[in-house]
C-alpha cells in the first residue's frame, strides 16, 4: 500500500451497471450478473477444479458449442421479477379457481358426454406427467444456464409448469367424482406409459430430459418440445374441448397458453442473443432440425387420437415451424 | 466445557416461532384453548415470539378464527411462521407441532 | 538470500500467521520475524524475556543460533514461539 | 364452497414418477446428480413432505409476504435509518447483504437440482417452490441495499462480493459451493435444507431480527424474518429425505452428510453472525449473546430435531459446544485487525461496558481476548495506528478458508491441525475441519487458499497491498474502524479494571 490509489466514490447503482447510460430498472438491479460459478472457467466451484461436479459444469455449460462473450447481457423481454410474478399469477389463479368454482356450481362436468369423458381420461389428465417433465427440465436449464437473467426465466417457467400440473391434478380429482370408474386419478400413468397417443411425446421428453449440454437442453425444451406439446396437447385439445361442450377446459387452456406465450417470448429473445454470434444460427438450426423428427412424431401420435379436430397435427406443426421462422431459425 | 449448554437439546418442547405481528395474540389464545391441560409457554423476544408446549401443540383454524374475529385460511399461518420446534403437520383445518420421540 | 516462509504460532496471540524469514537466519532472527507481526500488535512485550522457537507439537526448542538451513525445517512448517527466560 | 380442499387432490399432483422406456432409469436420474446412495426410486415412495403448500396458495401467500416487506421498506424509507444508526449497525447490514444475497441466489440453483433430480415427486415440487423462494431472497436482499449505494460505496458489495477474491467471499463461496451448489440432490436435501436451513439460518434471520428490532431497524427485522418464513417451509424437504435414507439402511451416510453440513455452517455463522451479535450491535440493543442464541436455536431446537429423526449427535458435539465460547471472538478479532480486507467497517465493540458484558456472558474473556485488545487499545491511545493494522496474512484453514485461530492471552490454545494428502500438507482450524476434508479429499484436493495463492505467486506484489489488489478491494470500500477509534477514548482516563465479581 505504498502508493495510495484513487479513493472510490459511491455510485448511483451497482458498479457493474454504473457504466450504462440509463438508470437501471428494478429488474436489472435484482436480476443481473448473479451467478458466480461462471467467473472462473477453469474452476466452476471454489473447490477442487476437477472433481465430478466441476467437470459436469465445465463440460455441459462452459464447453457448450453455443457460446457468447457476454451472456449476462441477456434480458427477459417481460422483465419479470419475483414480486411481479406472484402478482400476475395470483391474479391468474384467482381467475382459474374462480372458473373451477363457477363451473362446479353449474355442474359443468355432469353435462359432459361419456365419450368426451373418455377422451379426457386418455388425452387430458395423463398430461400431468408431461407438465412435470417440463417442470423438471426447466429446473435443469435454470441450474445450468450461464447467466442469472436466463436462469430466472427458467425458474418462473418451472413454476408455471407446476401450475399446469396443479390444474390438471385438480381437474383429475373433480372429474373422478363425476365419472367414477372412468380411470380418473388411477389410469393416467398407464396411459402415459402405454397409450399410443402419448408415446411420441414421452419419447421426446425422456430424450430431451437427458440432454445435458445446457444450450441444447434449452433448444430441445423451449424451441422444440414445449411449442410442439403445447400446440398439440393444449391448443388442439382446447379446440376439441370446445367442440364437445367442455367450455371449462377451453378456458383453462387459454389461461395456461398465456404462460406458454411468455415462455416463447423469452426463448425468442435468447435466440436473438445467441445469433448475435457468428456460427450460432447454423448450430441452432442444426440442433432444432435434429430434434424436429421426434417432435413431429409426438404431435402426430397425439393429434391422431384427438376427435373433431381433423387438421390438428398439421396446424400444430405449422405453428411450431412458424415460431422457428419468426425467431430467425 | 459447559455441560448445561451441551445438554440443552434434552427437551420436548414444540411449537411455532412467530414473527411479531397482529396474529401473535390470537395464536397464543388459540394455543391455550386448543391444548387443554397443557402449559403453553410464551417467550417474547420482540421480533419473534416462541410459543411452545411439551410434546405436542395444535392450533385449529376454527379457534383461530374465533380469537381473530375474522375468517382465516391455514395457509396464511405461513406469513408469520418464522420457524418452529418439533415436527409439523399442515392441513386446511389445523397446524400441529409434535415429537414422535420423547426424551 | 533465500526466503523461508513459515507458519507462526506466537504464544498469547490468537491466530496463525504467514511470516517470511531467510534460510540463513538463525532461530533468534526467525523469532524476531515472527515477533514483528505479533508482539506490540496483539501480544504485550515481556521485557527481560527472550522468544524461543520450536516445531509445533514438540517440547524442545531449537538452539538459538541454529540456522534454518541446518534445522531440517521445510517451508511452511508450523513453528511455535514461546517467551522464555534467558539462560 | 365448490372448491375442492387441497388435501383432496394434493396426492395426485405428486404422483408423477413414471418408468421410462426410451432412456434408462439411471440415465434419467444419473447417480452423480441424484446421489441416491443406492436407495432405489420405489423406496422413495414413502417420502412425504410434512409442510405442504400448493401453487395457488404459494403465489397468494408470497404475494402477501412481499407486499408486507416492501411496504415496511417504503414506509420507513425516509427515516434515514442508515444515516442515524450506530455505525456498527450499518456494518451488520453491509456484511449481511454481501455475504448472503448471491449465496441465496446460488441456493436457487441447488433447489433446481432437487427439482430436477430429486427422487420423489413431492421433493421435486417442494423444491420448485424452493427455487422461487431463493429467487425471492436474492432479489429482496439486492433491492434493499441498492438504495444505499449512492451514499456508501461499501453497499456495492451486496452485488459485488461473490465476484471477487476477497477472503470472506472466498470463504463464503467455498462453504456454499460445498454445502449445496456443487452437491447432488439428496445431499442438498440433507445439507442445505436440513442442516443449514432448519438449523443455522434461524440464527441470522430470526436471532439477528431480534437485535434489529431492538436497534430500531424495523425494515431489516421485518425483511429477514419474512425470508425465514420461506426457509421454514422449504427446509422441510430434508427431514423426510433423511427418513427414507435411515429406513433403507443409510443412517451412517445420512449422518455423515448432516455432520459435514453442521460443521461447515457453524464456521460461516461464527464469522458472520457472531461478531454481529456480540460486537457490532450496540450493547443496549443486544437481545441475547451469540452463545445464548446458539443455545436457543442450535442446541435446544435443531439438535433436538436430529434426535427426533433418529440420528445421533455429531461425534464432535463437545468440541463444537466448547467453540461457542471462543471461536467467534477470535474471528471478530481477526476481522477487526485485518479490517482493510473487508467491505464493511468492523466495530471493535470493546468499550469498558462492552467488556463487562462480554466477561459476564463469556467468563474469562478479559484474561484471554481482553489481553490482545489491551495491546490494541494502548496503541490506539498512543496514536500508533500502524500497529493496529496487519502486515501479513493469517494462515487460513484449507476447509473454512477462515483464519486458523482460537484463544489468546492466558488461555492460549492456538494450534494447527495439519493433514497430508498426496504429498501436500493442508492446514485446518480444528479436528472438525480436518475430518470434513478427509470424508472426500477429492472435492478439495487442488483448491488453493488465499495463502496458497500468495505462495504460488498469484498475488503480486506478495504483500498486503498486492493482496488487496487481488481481492479487488480499494480505499473507499476497505473497512476501517466503525467508530474511528472514538470508543478507545474511554480508556484514556481510566485503564480498564475488571468489575469485581
Amino acid at each position: 500500500m505504498s502508493q495510495s490509489p484513487e479513493l472510490l466514490k459511491p455510485l448511483k447503482t451497482w458498479s457493474h451497471l454504473a457504466g450504462n447510460r440509463r438508470r437501471p430498472s428494478e429488474y436489472e438491479i435484482v436480476s443481473t450478473n448473479l451467478h458466480f460459478s461462471t467467473d472462473n472457467p477453469d474452476a466452476p466451484f471454489e473447490l477442487d477444479p476437477n472433481f465430478a461436479m466441476a467437470q459436469w459444469f465445465k463440460k455441459y455449460r462452459n464447453q457448450s458449442a453455443i457460446t457468447h462473450p457476454d451472456w449476462n447481457s441477456f434480458r427477459d423481454p417481460d422483465e419479470i421479477v419475483y414480486r411481479t410474478y406472484n402478482l400476475i399469477q395470483d391474479g391468474q389463479e384467482t381467475y382459474v379457481f374462480g372458473l373451477f368454482d363457477q363451473f362446479s356450481d353449474r355442474e359443468h362436468d355432469k353435462a359432459l358426454s361419456s365419450e368426451w369423458s373418455a377422451v379426457l381420461a386418455k388425452l387430458y389428465t395423463p398430461g400431468r406427467y408431461l407438465w412435470h417433465a417440463l417442470q423438471m427440465m426447466s429446473a435443469y436449464v435454470c441450474q445450468m444456464a450461464p447467466a442469472s437473467t436466463i436462469s430466472n426465466c427458467a425458474t418462473y417457467q418451472a413454476a408455471d409448469h407446476l401450475r399446469w400440473l396443479t390444474h390438471t391434478a385438480y381437474r383429475t380429482t373433480e372429474l373422478s367424482k363425476t365419472f367414477p370408474g372412468a380411470g380418473f386419478g388411477s389410469n393416467e400413468q398407464a396411459c402415459w406409459e402405454k397409450d399410443a397417443a402419448w408415446q411420441g411425446i414421452r419419447e421426446l421428453m425422456e430424450k430431451a430430459l437427458v440432454t445435458w449440454d445446457w444450450a441444447e437442453s434449452f433448444v430441445a425444451l423451449n424451441l422444440v418440445a414445449k411449442p410442439a406439446v403445447e400446440e398439440a396437447t393444449m391448443r388442439s385439445l382446447g379446440e376439441a374441448a370446445r367442440h364437445n361442450g367442455d367450455t371449462l377446459l377451453g378456458l383453462l387452456i387459454d389461461a395456461q397458453m398465456a404462460d406458454a406465450a411468455r415462455h416463447r417470448k423469452w426463448a425468442a429473445a435468447l435466440v436473438k442473443k445467441m445469433i448475435e454470434q457468428e456460427g450460432n444460427r447454423e448450430r441452432l438450426v442444426a440442433c432444432v432440425n435434429a430434434w424436429m423428427p421426434l417432435a413431429e412424431k409426438a404431435i402426430g401420435g397425439y393429434c391422431k387420437q384427438l376427435p373433431d379436430v381433423p387438421d390438428a397435427a398439421a396446424k400444430a406443426l405449422d405453428t411450431v415451424k412458424t415460431f422457428h421462422r419468426s425467431i430467425g431459425l | 466445557m459447559n455441560q448445561s449448554v451441551a445438554d440443552g437439546y434434552k427437551n420436548n418442547r414444540v411449537g411455532p416461532i412467530l414473527r411479531s405481528s397482529d396474529l401473535t395474540e390470537a395464536v397464543i389464545e388459540a394455543a391455550r384453548e386448543d391444548n387443554p391441560g397443557k402449559e403453553v409457554r410464551v417467550d417474547d423476544k420482540g421480533a419473534y415470539v416462541r410459543i411452545d408446549a411439551e410434546g405436542e401443540l395444535i392450533i385449529r383454524r376454527e379457534t383461530l378464527e374465533r380469537s381473530l374475529g375474522r375468517p382465516f385460511k391455514m395457509a396464511e399461518f405461513e406469513i408469520n411462521l418464522g420457524s418452529f420446534a418439533g415436527r409439523v403437520e399442515t392441513t386446511n383445518e389445523h397446524i400441529r407441532f409434535y415429537f414422535q420421540k420423547s426424551i | 538470500m533465500s526466503a523461508f516462509p513459515f507458519i507462526s504460532n506466537f504464544q498469547g496471540d490468537f491466530l496463525l500467521q504467514l511470516v517470511v524469514s531467510d534460510v540463513n537466519a538463525n532461530m533468534d532472527e526467525v523469532a524476531e520475524s515472527a515477533a514483528y507481526h505479533s508482539v506490540g500488535r496483539r501480544v504485550a512485550p515481556q521485557p527481560g524475556k527472550i522468544v524461543r522457537v520450536r516445531k509445533a507439537g514438540e517440547a524442545d526448542f531449537f538452539p538459538r543460533q541454529l540456522k534454518v538451513a541446518d534445522s531440517g525445517l521445510k517451508p511452511m512448517d508450523c513453528l511455535e514461539f514461546i517467551f522464555a527466560n534467558p539462560e | 364452497m365448490a372448491i375442492l380442499e387441497r388435501s383432496e387432490w394434493y396426492d395426485v399432483a405428486r404422483d408423477t414418477n413414471w418408468t421410462p422406456s426410451y432412456v434408462k432409469e439411471e440415465e434419467l436420474f444419473p447417480d452423480q446428480m441424484t446421489g441416491g446412495l443406492g436407495v432405489s426410486r420405489d423406496k422413495w415412495k414413502s417420502y412425504d413432505e410434512p409442510y405442504k403448500t400448493s401453487y395457488p396458495e404459494y403465489v397468494k401467500i408470497q404475494r402477501e409476504k412481499d407486499s408486507a416487506a416492501y411496504s415496511v421498506k417504503a414506509a420507513l424509507d425516509r427515516s434515514q435509518m442508515i444515516e442515524t444508526a450506530d455505525p456498527g449497525w450499518a456494518s451488520i447490514l453491509k456484511s449481511h447483504y454481501g455475504a448472503i444475497a448471491l449465496g441465496e441466489y446460488a441456493a436457487m440453483s441447488a433447489e433446481a437440482r432437487m427439482a430436477r433430480f430429486g427422487m420423489a415427486p413431492g421433493m421435486r415440487n417442494m423444491a420448485t417452490f424452493g427455487m422461487m423462494d431463493e429467487n425471492r431472497h436474492a432479489q429482496l436482499q439486492l433491492y434493499f441495499p441498492h438504495e444505499h449505494c449512492s451514499k456508501d460505496r461499501q453497499f456495492d458489495w451486496a452485488q459485488k462480493a461473490y465476484h471477487t477474491n476477497e477472503w470472506a467471499a472466498i470463504a463464503a463461496r467455498h462453504a456454499f459451493d460445498d454445502l449445496f451448489l456443487s452437491r447432488d440432490a439428496t445431499s442438498i436435501a440433507v445439507m442445505l435444507t436440513f442442516a443449514f436451513e432448519t438449523g443455522f439460518t434461524n440464527m441470522q434471520f430470526l436471532g439477528l431480527a431480534a437485535d434489529a428490532a431492538e436497534a430500531g431497524d424495523y425494515t431489516f427485522s421485518s425483511l429477514i424474518s419474512s425470508i425465514q418464513t420461506d426457509e421454514s417451509r422449504h427446509a422441510q424437504i430434508g427431514g423426510p429425505a433423511l427418513q427414507v435414507l435411515i429406513e433403507n439402511g443409510k443412517k451412517e451416510e445420512a449422518e455423515r452428510l448432516v455432520y459435514m453440513g453442521i460443521a461447515r455452517a457453524w464456521r460461516i455463522f461464527g464469522v458472520l453472525t457472531g461478531p454481529a451479535m456480540d460486537y457490532y450491535t450496540p450493547l443496549s440493543h443486544r437481545k441475547q449473546s451469540f452463545k445464548e442464541f446458539m443455545q436457543e436455536w442450535i442446541v435446544g431446537q435443531f439438535e433436538r430435531s436430529l434426535i427426533e429423526l433418529g440420528l445421533d449427535l455429531p461425534w464432535y458435539w463437545d468440541q463444537m459446544i466448547a467453540e461457542f465460547d471462543y471461536q467467534h471472538h477470535a474471528y471478530h478479532l481477526g476481522v477487526w485487525f485485518w479490517r482493510p480486507t473487508v467491505w464493511w467497517n468492523p466495530a471493535a465493540g470493546v468499550t469498558p461496558d462492552d467488556r463487562d458484558w462480554l466477561e459476564e456472558k463469556y467468563p474469562g474473556w478479559n484474561d484471554t481476548f481482553g489481553k490482545c485488545w489491551d495491546v490494541i487499545i494502548d496503541n490506539i491511545l498512543a496514536g500508533r495506528h500502524e500497529k493496529t493494522l496487519p502486515e501479513t496474512l493469517p494462515i487460513v484453514c484449507n476447509m473454512s478458508q477462515l483464519p486458523i485461530c482460537a484463544i489468546p492471552g492466558n488461555g492460549w490454545n492456538v494450534r494447527d491441525y495439519p493433514a497430508e494428502y498426496q504429498g501436500r500438507t493442508y492446514h485446518f482450524n480444528s479436528e472438525i475441519d480436518r475430518w470434513v476434508f478427509q470424508q472426500d479429499p477429492v472435492r478439495y484436493r487442488d483448491h488453493m487458499s488465499i495463502v496458497d495463492r500468495m505462495l504460488a505467486g498469484l498475488i503480486q506484489p506478495p504483500d498486503l497491498g498486492g493482496a488487496l489488489k487481488y481481492m479487488n478491494i480499494a480505499p473507499g470500500e476497505c473497512g476501517e474502524d466503525a467508530h474511528k477509534y472514538a470508543w478507545a477514548e474511554a480508556y484514556r482516563a481510566n485503564p480498564y479494571a475488571k468489575k469485581a465479581a
